[in-house]
């Protein structure tokens, strides 16, 4: 399952929600990870685009991988603006064991840093600025910008 | 004709070209200035599916979608 | 922040509660992990004793290890019965930064199962029976057996 | 007098011994024959802190606690 807002996630509902979803399902182990907007450097907000059609096919991917360990991946990202002190980010592995579980929530979201095409810009004094130097090369990127 | 698509931060509008293959497209994009670093920088697409190589050949109606470095969460 | 439940934990509430707790603190990574009692071995529960004064002294030493990385962590847990498909324990971990809270998270589950001063039992049938062979000896057992 | 007492899953009742050190306290347990398996896998705590010798000097008033193994989650 992967869900896309526009603004800040309800983040009480959202864990309520997913929780309750797989209740009976008979995992052992719920990790949710939730990323809150710091306040810093002066940012209002943080505001992301993102390209849903590889990000579908990328959490796709995931959800295979999590399938494959008996376990499951689900996710949710806001699109837009998000006020700092508010959540953009949640990611959520259930899974039978606790080991299987700890570790795959640091796989995806580390992955999901560097794969996910979504696009982070930091909203100051109400300018949109894409925040380059956070940012990360997806794997095999400069394959335009190789020739002669 | 192919369409290429600037995604994120790369403010530039989509273009329709004439091209076979990645290598195409690359010698057409490299000849504008401002895309230079983001060409260094973005992954490639073709149809929504990442690519690796420039030899892929290209098809009438396919999409070809810059990717610039990202940052979710 | 220590809480000790009879039965069986609030899932929501308590996610939701730390959560907001901590809205306005700065951290930008919120991870819980959230441990659920899986049917298997045809038990109806399992069923845990405490020992307050020594659990205390586990977590106030964890609290201010995380509290050395600028990071926090609570933790929720259930005395008594807790029937299958209902959850027993809950620790978070809150940090500036998501690296330190997914590492910090990883470890404390992992010293908390090691360490911490709590007995499980199964319920089967009605019957209590202590979960022996889950059971970890904590570091430095054995000191009492060890004479001639 | 110091007290004994058992935790968890060891079904005893506390005990009030005299006893100068831990080492006091593992001779006369060991006597008991339904311990002997506890005291080969339980951690000790003297006035709820663990120990890792048996030389610790026991005061009147002590709390020895034997902790079996645990299964916290």
């Amino acid at each position: 399952m992967l869900e896309l807002y526009s603004g800040p996630l309800d983040v009480p509902e959202i864990l309520k929600r997913w929780y309750e979803n797989e209740e009976n399902s008979n995992y052992g182990a719920y990790i949710p990870f939730v990323g809150t907007v710091r306040a810093e450097d002066s940012i209002e907000a943080l505001s992301f685009d993102i390209y849903e059609p590889i990000l579908d096919s990328w959490f796709k991917a995931w959800e295979e991988k999590a399938g494959q360990k008996g376990a499951k991946v689900v996710m949710a990202h806001s699109i837009g603006d998000v006020p700092v002190h508010t959540s953009s980010y949640i990611a959520a592995v259930f899974s039978p064991k606790r080991r299987v579980a700890l570790e795959l929530i640091d796989e995806f979201v580390e992955d999901f840093k560097a794969s996910a095409p979504i696009w982070k810009y930091d909203i100051i004094k109400g300018e949109r600025i894409y925040a380059k130097d956070r940012s990360t090369c997806i794997k095999g990127s400069g394959l335009l910008g190789e020739v002669k | 004709m192919v369409r290429v698509e600037f995604l994120g931060p790369i403010q530039k509008e989509s273009l329709e070209l004439e091209a076979k293959s990645l290598r195409d497209i690359a010698d057409i994009l490299s000849q504008d200035d401002e895309l230079k670093e983001w060409l260094r920088t973005s992954a490639v697409a073709v149809n929504d599916t990442l690519v690796s190589s420039l030899d892929i050949k290209l098809n009438d109606g396919d999409k070809i979608s810059l990717l610039p470095p990202v940052c979710g969460g």
